[in-house]
């Protein structure tokens, strides 16, 4: 079973990459970027074969540890 | 010997370098704003550390792709030489002057101490100060410095003797210590194929004055300077 | 407009009486704008209610002081046209919600107080207090707040060359990051904030303002509650790399004659920025608040005058230099607003796309802010610890090596390698001893730091721990061969409103402003950070003190380790044996107890001042101050240091316990191969000096024979905090 | 139109990060974590309208900045 987790910044909070990175492309030549938001990506590879049980799972794991709740939100997607 | 240190938004040790090169040329080097229209004509171009770009998105990343790299390059083609020290590494190797690339420490903490490094070829105007399997001691200050190239590029580099650091313990060898990154095969700087490009991640240039506590750096600008002289 | 609750005035953290003062001076009901500024300009972070009374009493001024307290930062003259700029100031509430953002906003903060005034940044140290190692909490705060002060710093380029690091349970709930800036600026250019010349432009420059810590100074003004995990929203995120360029276009711009005042916009943004510029140059100013550079779609005038986004800045600049100072700001990639101007009519006007939504008097609104005297309790007086009560050591180079490996005493090494401590090729004495040393431009001269505070003894004696932190400060400055110049204070404490709260800080405040008069080492700025508590349990008393000195020569410069062999150990102040608040007495027998270590201010400047005398002679080839621990913990950190060992004479009456753990003050361990002359200048300065040693060997060895190796006292020492913050590797994932 | 990019990195090059994750998700009692990759995420705002040239922008975007290809893989979606 895998989980694919999204963390992201929650609306309001800074994001000094998405920033520069939206700066850089304009500075390339890519003229019609309006915004860069970088987020986090992760791809775990989980034993558990329930699928509402992993979500259960990783759901605690982005709590405690994967995720930074006082700024940032994220996503669990369960896949066979 | 004439030198230009390139400046982009968010380099921070281009000071520490320019006293380095004034000390062993006896003149200052041109520093270079990377919007600066025109290029002078040196022999060494300097990629000084920092966070050009404030790291974000990739260390070097976006200095990489900027205007003034385009002359790098074509500098480099002229046979310019070329030294990227830590940002100045990330950068040569984003910008494809130099194989493989850096990533996050190991430890994934920002790592500021000394450490030793063997030199492992004196051949190449920045390492003709030194003696071949002679050790050093210089400073680390870095974050992303984890050297990672896969096998046959690192093969490469071993064949034609490009690997001109390794980082060492004390003695020479290795101890559960001496590489403060996590580096693949202990690398801590290598050459272009032409071997007038070097990138490294330590800072010679804050080991060059007793008061520092090591003169060891010393050895790259005195030689470099009568390299290219 | 909206209309005034009881429930909103509480929410702003006004009392009812003050609210009737803000109607009063309004001569109406504020609006909610207005509110907003009423209660930020009138909390505790801003107005300083309870502690002003107080903090008038300490000594500002000196030969060498160019700007006392009341700047963003107070200003020393270096000779030679250079002057230092330096602050320390707390971030503590937020770094605790937040540990990595709130510890890098906070280095964020008083980097800008700094190169306000004209000052490049050439150093940054930190204080910081946490709770029990074995509390839940600790590790992740710990890992976050280093990496957040390393992540900040070594970014924008400015080494983090010292600082120091405790643990307490009485901080579970309420750490403490206190971090401070030391900047060199040309002494006659200097910037300050006040504002004058009616029609002036006002102009905002930096990051743009978003929807960032609002509230925040009100916050770091109340105790936490349970339900502080839902303020979180209020956290700011730092940029560093916007940090670096500001410096930059900022130190550009003040090569040129455009600025007339600047101030940055730290806790109350705008709204401190504005209101305290205005204020301080007696004019008023006029606001268009819609061209404030903005982050996000559909900001209020309240949200932007509240906002605490960092990186940014207010000036007032001469007319006809916007064009100059924006073609600066745009070559750096920073936002440039002419967003007001200043007036001649005493009032702050707000305007929201040419309608007022504001309008405040400001003199009234400054003078009328709340000032109590409120009602304090002296802390009553310690047992005195009894002569038979005091356990001896049966094996003290055992004892030596637990002291050596506890959270306290252990090497900070896992802390500072996460520092950039080199950058710009100055520092020349790095975190690990007494105070840092960085070179001044000159190339002879350096500038030492060091920040200071042993809390236990404030706790039980505000008095003389207040003036022990100064104390000490001042040893660690004469350990180096600085000359001690003048301090920064961060005043920490708990809720004032509870009388034995305000007793701790009229203490340590009355302490403080005793040594700094006696040792002429005046208060030159600050920060105080009241109501840090949880659930009612308040921290430890803790004044922070950041001591700067300047080094004429730094080829004299005294080694922090033992520097070779055959050298002699002098023993330089008098020891009496006080364990009273010791680490030998809390951390090997489990006990806090007893008074703190007396501090004798006559003794102390004599004893320094000596010592630099013989550091500027030449006869000191290692230097080191006896604190925390004492004597022979001094000792094994300097043989650690030069990983070279030593011989102690411990024959009678050396032989107790008293004599090689006391934490008497006013003691340094100097090294000298001249002991002869350093000997008979002490006793003609009626100083107490005597041979204890000598150096050499691998171990530390006694008179009884005892001995122990420098690889087993290391082993303890130097790994502790690694394997301390192995043991829960998820506290490591930033 | 909205691009959303995932940069990860290409299978045999060293991840630390995911590694301490790992490792960090077991310290805190989670079993069944086999592997752990971390990865960027990245949302742009894109001016264009047009879904097929928008991919073709954003492709050159991560070939010349957004991924550096020694180390990473990406992948471009476009949603309206
Ligand atoms: N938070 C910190 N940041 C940087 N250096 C630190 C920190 N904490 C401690 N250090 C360094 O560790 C050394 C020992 O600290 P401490 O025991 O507090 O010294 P002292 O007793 O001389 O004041 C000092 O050099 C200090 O600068
Ligand atoms: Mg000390």
């Amino acid at each position: 079973m895998k989980a694919r987790i999204h963390v992201t910044l929650k609306p309001g909070v800074l994001d000094p990459q998405g920033k520069t990175i939206s700066h850089a492309l304009g500075a390339l030549g890519f003229e019609g970027v309006e915004e860069v938001r970088q987020g986090k990506y992760l791809e775990l590879d989980l034993k558990e074969s329930d699928p509402e049980k992993a979500r259960a799972e990783v759901d605690e794991m982005c709590r405690k540890l994967l995720a930074n709740t006082v700024i940032e939100n994220y996503q669990v997607e369960i896949e066979a | 010997m004439q030198t230009a240190v390139i400046r982009f938004p968010g380099t921070n040790r281009e000071k520490d370098v320019v006293m380095a090169l004034e000390h062993a040329t006896g003149h200052a080097p041109r520093v270079i704003w990377h919007k600066d229209a025109s290029f002078p004509d040196v022999d060494l171009i300097v990629l000084p550390g920092g966070f050009s770009y404030g790291d974000h998105l990739r260390a070097g990343a976006m200095a990489a792709h900027s205007p003034v790299m385009k002359e790098v390059v074509r500098q480099a083609e002229k046979g310019v030489a070329v030294l990227g020290i830590c940002n100045g590494f990330q950068i040569l190797t984003e910008a494809g002057l130099l194989p493989g690339a850096l990533l996050r420490n190991a430890g994934l903490k920002f790592v500021c101490r000394d450490v030793c490094l063997r030199i492992e070829t004196a051949e190449s105007p920045f390492t003709t100060g030194y003696q071949n399997g002679q050790v050093i001691q210089v400073p680390v200050a870095h974050h992303d410095g984890c050297y990672y190239a896969d096998d046959e590029e690192l093969k490469r580099l071993r064949d034609e003797e490009r690997i001109a650091f390794r980082y060492c313990s004390a003695q020479g060898g290795q101890d559960n210590r001496s590489n403060p990154n996590g580096s693949r095969d202990e690398i801590a700087g290598i050459l272009s194929a032409s071997r007038r490009i070097l990138g490294l991640m330590p800072h010679p240039e804050n080991a060059t004055e007793p008061l520092q506590g090591s003169t060891d750096g010393s050895g790259l600008f005195d030689g470099l300077t009568r390299a290219l002289n | 407009m909206s209309t005034i609750t009881p429930e909103i005035i509480a929410e702003h953290g006004l009392a009812p009486e003050e609210y009737d003062r803000v109607k009063e001076i309004m001569g109406r009901e504020p609006n909610l704008v207005e509110l907003g500024i009423f209660s930020v300009m009138w909390s505790e972070h801003c107005s300083y209610k309870s502690s002003k009374k107080w903090l008038k009493t300490l000594p500002t001024s000196g030969q060498h002081v160019i700007q006392g307290p009341g700047e963003n930062a107070g200003v020393i003259d270096l000779g030679e046209g250079q002057a230092a700029v330096f602050k320390i100031e707390s971030h503590n509430h937020p770094s605790f919600i937040e540990p990595y953002q709130g510890a890098a906003t906070g280095v964020g903060g008083i980097l800008r107080d700094v190169f306000t005034m004209g000052a490049r940044p050439i150093m940054n140290l930190n204080a910081l207090r946490f709770g029990d190692p074995e509390h839940p909490k600790t590790r992740h705060l710990l890992a976050g707040v280093v990496a957040g002060i390393g992540g900040y710093g070594n970014c924008v380029g400015i080494p983090t060359v010292g600082g120091e690091i405790n643990f307490h349970p009485a901080y579970n709930g309420n750490i403490l990051v206190n971090a401070m800036t030391v900047g060199l600026a040309p002494r006659d250019r200097i910037f300050y904030s006040a504002a004058a010349g009616a029609g002036n432009p006002v102009v905002y420059v930096g990051s743009k303002t978003g929807r960032d810590g609002i509230h925040g100074a009100t916050m770091a003004s109340a105790e936490f509650g349970e339900d502080s995990e839902e303020k979180r929203p209020t956290v700011q995120v730092g940029d560093p790399f916007t940090e670096k360029l500001l410096i930059e276009a900022c130190l550009e711009l003040m090569a040129t004659e455009a600025i007339v005042a600047i101030q940055d916009m730290g806790a109350a943004g705008l709204t401190s920025s504005s209101f305290e510029m205005a204020s301080k140059g007696g004019v008023g100013v006029a606001l268009d608040l819609d061209r404030v550079p903005m982050r996000e779609e559909g900001m209020t005038p309240y949200e932007l005058m509240l906002s605490e986004s960092q990186e940014r800045m207010l000036m007032v600049l001469k007319p006809g230099h916007e064009d100059e100072a924006r073609r600066i700001f745009e070559k750096w990639d920073l936002d440039f607003a002419v967003i007001g101007h200043l007036t001649d009519s005493g009032r702050m006007e707000l305007r929201w796309h040419g309608e007022t939504v504001g309008d405040l008097p400001i003199d009234p609104l400054a003078e009328a802010a709340p000032e109590y005297d409120r009602p304090h309790q002296p802390t009553p007086a310690p047992q005195p610890l009894g002569v038979n009560d005091i356990p001896d050591s049966q094996d003290p180079l055992q004892d030596l090596k637990k002291l050596m490996s506890t959270a306290d005493l252990c090497s900070r090494r896992w802390v500072w390698e996460q520092y950039d401590h080199l950058i710009n090729g100055d520092t020349i004495r790095r975190p690990g001893g007494d105070a840092a040393v960085v070179r001044l431009p000159d190339g002879r001269r350096g500038l030492a730091a060091t920040t200071d505070c042993t809390p236990r003894y404030c706790q039980v004696d505000p008095q003389e721990g207040g003036k022990q932190a100064v104390a000490e400060s001042w040893r660690n400055l004469c350990a180096v061969g600085a000359h001690p110049m003048a301090v920064t204070n961060n005043l920490n404490f708990g809720n004032p409103e509870r009388p034995e709260i305000m007793g701790q800080i009229v203490g340590c405040i009355q302490g403080m402003g005793e040594a700094c008069s006696t040792l002429e080492y005046p208060v030159i700025s600050g920060n105080v950070s009241l109501y840090n508590e949880t659930g009612g349990q308040p921290i430890l008393p803790t004044p922070v003190i950041g001591g700067v000195g300047l080094v004429d020569d730094l080829e004299e410069l005294p080694s922090a380790g033992l520097p070779a062999a055959d050298l002699d150990i002098i023993l330089v102040g008098e020891t009496r044996g006080h364990l009273g608040q010791s680490l030998y007495l809390r951390d090997l027998h489990g006990r806090e107890e007893g008074p703190a270590p007396p501090v004798d201010l006559e003794a102390e400047k004599r004893n320094g001042r000596f010592i630099l005398q013989q550091i500027e002679a030449g006869r000191v080839a290692a230097c080191h101050d006896v604190s925390d621990g004492g004597l022979l913990v001094a000792l094994a950190e300097m043989a650690l240091a030069g990983n070279l060992g030593l011989f102690l004479d411990t024959t009678e009456p050396r032989a107790t316990a008293a004599w090689l753990f006391a934490e008497d003050q006013a003691r340094y361990v100097v090294i000298t191969s001249d002991k002869e002359t350093v000997l008979e200048a002490a006793g003609k300065a009626g100083i107490k000096a005597e041979v204890i040693g000598r150096t050499g060997g691998d171990s530390l060895k006694l008179s009884t024979g005892q001995h122990i190796s420098l690889d087993e006292l290391r082993e303890g020492h130097e790994n502790w905090l690694d394997r301390y913050m192995a043991e829960n590797p998820a506290d490591s994932v930033a």
